[in-house]
């Protein structure tokens, strides 16, 4: 994508009022500048605070278990020990920065799960920004703890009450926010969704992960791998650990730049199956969020993309058993890799996700997102993944711990603990 | 380039233009209450067809949505409502994007544009359509003869204003303050400005955003504004008679007034300015 | 200390039924071979392992704002980034691996936090290893999240109802359990306690927090810390942080090597002062757990120590607001130290370190483990601290969102968020 | 350097060693409860002194200690027990190593052995105490004519086993099986085992950690043992008695009863040895 484009193919564009668009303006400027220019060591200074308080580089570790398991060599990229307990941080800690060098005084952001939310207010409490989060009272009440935390790192809380209360409310109550508090206020947005420059800039604040996973995968494994895996909400972790396997990087040096044997590596995108891919057109409800897989061309918050519609154009309430996949969009650039047939658009369902976050747990001593169970129960498939393959741990499930347990006690799913111990 | 009727509303004295989601609350009780407005005045009905993410409006005009919605809106039966529909005044489609590009058997805004025009629409108003992503838009509207009303808000510098200007056929919607829709208690000074900054340009201006009384309207008028444009008071004029199960006829008789007095305080304005 | 020293000076021993003395003779066997000796490459292994698996190295983060705020360069030494949330992993990982090397087949441990619980419980996963753990039915209560998490490695969980259920109950306990599976079972004991060879063990498991501080404190400030700051609760954060700055390490290159001059590095051992330091003898209560600063010299589980403990000699109830302090006894090493003048141990009590929790989750956007906030709340100081301050942030405070919440409530402390969004 | 009470006990059959620990679950039942082990055939008492972290036992004696030191007991209250004890039976007092340590004014074993052998007690039992950490207690027992016996358990190597015997006078407490105290149902085969590995040793083998019944102590004894240490079965008694309310003489004569059926248990296993 040329610098200016604020498309992918004919995905993306700038869908939003008036009134955002000068502010959208001058973030793309800024975007081009500090991000794409590393004007006045922006960019060094972001890789510096990544680095010392978010962990960077982050291992990429071979799951022992799990490669007798499969057969394969399954390695997992772990962004679950990021600061925060998931990928989210690059983009918060990301942006928290430039709304900082922008002259910024206050930042806001939506969350789904929560941990966009958590990772911008410690960004924010990091960089001594005020802060506001804008979540669904459903998510509210299903991310308890990532609600303590937010309010903990001193950032405000505004539970969403409008319609089913998950991330597709809190983001168009963020955005109205932004539309009133413009001036003074960047929206950090938490995936690769939204208006242009965000899709692609979101995505450079991920591309850490891209770079550090084809860096360890040559030097532990001495090529790069035949299969990437990453679960896809808005798909910023999907985004962040593809991007340099797609396409040259602006930061990629010439050693380290992408060959024709890039385009080898397998691309795969998780969605959320829920409990069916069928919708229920009457109702305006889908039963999952798999957009790549079952979607159709809209508008959406700010993007053109893959959405899930019915045939008026009205969103659908998605369904999920976990929150931060749990979004009737996906960000532009993933629907048109998926046209491209570059990036393959695959699901997979809640049974399925909840038995893959008790295997990586029991077989691996990694409690996983399950936003990433999502990633891994993929490993169960027939595709033809290849002998080495990179799972993107996008984050550890503590948060989710009350849901799993829920979740797993209203089925019956082979590998589930007793919990019986708690009723002593 | 522009729909002959709509101008026609700019041509005698200020313009009252309403808006109502269509469907709000209901089907029937809506076409009543859109006719009130005409009956009190209306200039322009800027007739909502209601969107799921309304990311520009304030919580009433989303509680408009939620209800027309849930009592069966859709974009067919907005056709419908609007071929039902017994007034002569001009119409503008306000909707979000995403409706418009769905209809029909392709992508792109055409067929839904074709058939606003078929069934009696005079514009369009798209509050998540910048500048940046109107061509397809203003195009199938030019070719229908249909206005495409751009929104310009408090933070548009001058490029964009020209920009917008030139794009924009029927009149400009100066958005009045920033934020979302929803009725406010006083007139923004940031409206005074704008419309000073707009003074030079030679197309209908219409206010809106937060007017709620008449003297806002005749304050606005007095201001330099070709137009008003009131949503969300008469919204919540329905919303109330909705929670309070009045009858129909009282809250139609409800719009009627408060369109009255907004039409009296835009004259008394006009003959300030 | 010498490979074949059970003691630190008066301090240490091996004070533990016969029945055990085998399987402690092996295991010193095996911590000289494999751990000082890294025969077989253990020691590889093991750095690999911790690498890999638990993500180090981890950062050394300088803390703007509470730098400005006590007008000195403070750097977080950020275990809390490690897998699991906390330094416990270091430890849990070392002996676990040992385990495996010397053909044991199972392995248990207690837990107080829930934090050794756990990073055992996610070794024992990630290794194979059935595995099961004691926790006091106090600590079941106050820690649920980590007992989840226990359960969901796959884990056993058993809680210990004897006494007040905290850590020195869960302790006897499992010493209980090993006594009759010794044979096959190793005990992975959380601290530098207990029985000669796991007080030199444990920390030098732990010991590559210091390694890697001087290192990055060298890179980042050019020179050696003034003080190194740490919680003390059995002690094993405080001396893996403090272990090279006391006396030459086995592994530390001949460039690395200390010299006259980390005599200079002050290091302060920060324990739980409770509610108050006095103690009811006649209840065989002591409201605090600060055991070096008002404890007295005896032998408790396996070692002798400094502890609390009445004029008989029977060990004394503790108490902390953070479980992982709540412990009666200490290291034999820091004894030790403490009796040296080598490490100064100094208190704060369960208010300073709520407020310290508060202040660090507002100001630096990292939420730590109560523990951890007593060293955090010890910069509060008077004392001499010099100009470059490294903490050990041993722990993030997840596990503690719900206990932190509710003795906030029963507070007036000056900077505790207000919660009131979640009655809504 | 052996305590002549406890040699003697060993002279004329196979010993009886039932223990108690001493305040459960008060001062003065206590009493009378140590007092029925003599009756019913002692021929040395373990007398435990309770201590708040008894690493080595199994729930039933830890129901003991926590009985006796919530009752009051102390280390004091323990000498003036056993002064007021009205047996003719060497005593052994058990404890952990800390409560020795403590004692008197300097720490160190010395005081409390010293009180301890004026008080009227034989020797020593103390779990927590391997031969590696023994010398200083080794010296006082020595000094104050006190025995100190240790443990031999079913892990110990011959290396250890030669140190430890050297080490101890008076008896070896072989202990019956791996694990904590507790009374068993069977006998483990883990003690044939080691009293055939002790044979050569020309030490009395008391064998403890499990044994319940008569039949369980003639086996032992058939097997080679020279005594029988008993007490969970016995601590059982007490902890019945108590729950139930039970008046103390009963419970002190179901303690005698039992008593007499490891004595005679014993007796015969002597006959078939
Ligand atoms: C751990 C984790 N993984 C994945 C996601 C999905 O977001 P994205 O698709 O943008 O990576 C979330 C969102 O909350 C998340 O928390
Ligand atoms: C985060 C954390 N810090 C410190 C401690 C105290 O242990 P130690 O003193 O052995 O480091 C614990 C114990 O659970 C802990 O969880």
């Amino acid at each position: 994508m040329s610098e200016t484009d604020t498309t992918f193919g004919d995905y993306g564009g700038q869908y939003v009022p008036e009134a955002l668009m000068p502010a959208i303006e001058e973030l793309t400027d800024a975007y081009e500048r500090y991000v794409l220019g590393n004007e006045d060591g922006f960019m060094d200074e972001f890789r510096e605070r990544i680095r010392e308080f978010g962990g960077r580089p982050i291992p990429l570790q071979r799951a022992d278990n799990l490669s007798e398991r499969y057969d394969r060599d399954i390695y997992l990229k772990r962004e679950d020990l990021l600061h925060g307990g998931a990928h989210k941080l690059n983009n918060a800690l990301g942006q928290g920065l430039l709304a900082k060098y922008m002259g910024k005084e206050r930042i806001i952001a939506e969350t789904g799960a929560g941990q966009h939310g958590t990772a911008t207010a410690m960004a924010a409490a990091h960089l001594d920004m005020p802060c506001e989060i804008y979540m669904g009272r459903r998510d509210v009440n299903r991310q308890r703890p990532n609600v303590f935390r937010m309010r903990l790192n001193g950032a405000e809380l505004n539970p969403v009450d409008i319609g089913r209360g998950t991330l597709k409310e809190a983001i168009s109550e963020t955005m109205r926010d932004w539309a009133t508090t413009v001036e003074n206020t960047h929206y950090v947005i938490g995936s690769i969704v939204g208006p242009a420059p965000f899709p692609a800039m979101v995505r450079d604040f991920h591309r850490i992960i891209s770079e550090e996973t084809r860096r360890q995968a040559r030097e532990q494994y001495g090529r790069l791998p035949d299969s990437v895996v990453a679960c896809a909400g808005g798909g910023s972790n999907t985004m962040g650990i593809f991007a340099d396997f797609v396409t040259d990087s602006p930061f990629s040096t010439a050693e380290d730049s992408n060959t024709a044997a890039d385009a080898d590596v397998s691309l795969f995108a998780v969605e959320a199956g829920g409990s069916s891919l069928d919708v229920d057109e009457k109702r305006g409800v889908a039963p999952n969020s798999a957009s790549l897989s079952t979607g159709s061309e809209g508008v959406l918050h700010g993007a053109r993309t893959k959405l899930l519609q019915d045939t008026d154009g009205q969103i659908m309430e998605s369904h999920s058993v976990s929150s931060g996949l749990d979004y009737a969009g996906v960000g532009p650039e993933l629907a048109k890799l998926v046209d491209d047939d570059r990036v393959t658009p695959v699901n997979v369902d809640d049974d399925a996700a909840l038995e893959a976050f008790h295997r990586l747990s029991q077989e691996e001593g990694i409690i996983p997102a399950l936003e990433t169970a999502h990633a891994l129960a993929f490993l169960e498939t027939d595709a033809e993944l290849g002998e080495f393959v990179v799972v993107n741990v996008s984050g550890r499930g503590d948060k989710d711990l009350q849901a799993a347990l829920e979740e797993t006690e209203q089925r019956d799913l082979p590998n589930a603990p007793s919990m019986g111990v708690f009723d002593e | 380039m522009s729909n002959p009727a709509i101008d026609a509303a700019f041509t005698d004295g200020p313009a009252f233009i309403p808006y109502l989601a269509a469907g709000d609350p209901d089907y029937d009780a809506s076409l009543e209450y859109v006719e009130a407005l005409a009956r009190g005045g209306a200039d322009v009905i800027e007739l909502g067809l209601p969107f799921s993410e309304p990311i520009a409006e304030g919580s009433t005009i989303q509680g408009a949505i939620v209800r027309s919605l849930q009592s069966g809106m859709t974009v067919d039966r907005y056709f419908e409502f609007v071929t039902e529909l017994d007034v002569d005044v001009p119409l503008v489609c306000m909707t979000y994007y995403n409706l418009i590009y769905q209809y029909g058997n392709e992508p792109g805004p055409e067929p839904f544009v074709e058939q606003a025009a078929a069934t009696g629409i005079d514009g369009f108003v798209v509050p998540d359509l910048p500048a940046e992503e109107a061509d397809p838009l203003r195009e199938a509207c030019d070719e229908h003869g249909l206005d495409l009303v751009f929104i310009v808000a408090p933070t548009t510098d001058d490029d964009r204003l020209d920009r917008l200007v030139s794009l924009s056929s029927g009149y400009l919607y100066v958005q009045a303050r920033l934020g979302v829709t929803g009725a406010r208690e006083d007139v923004s000074t940031q409206t005074t400005a704008s419309l000073d900054r707009l003074a030079e340009y030679d197309i209908p201006k219409s206010v809106g955003f937060g007017i709620k009384a008449g003297e806002h309207a005749r304050d606005i008028v007095a201001g330099g504004a070709d137009g008003i444009i009131v949503g969300s008071a008469l919204v919540d004029i329905i919303a109330d008679g909705y929670e309070s199960d009045a009858p129909v006829e009282e809250t139609a008789a409800e719009l009627e007034s408060l369109c009255k007095e907004l039409t009296a305080g835009a004259l008394e304005g006009a003959q300030q300015h």
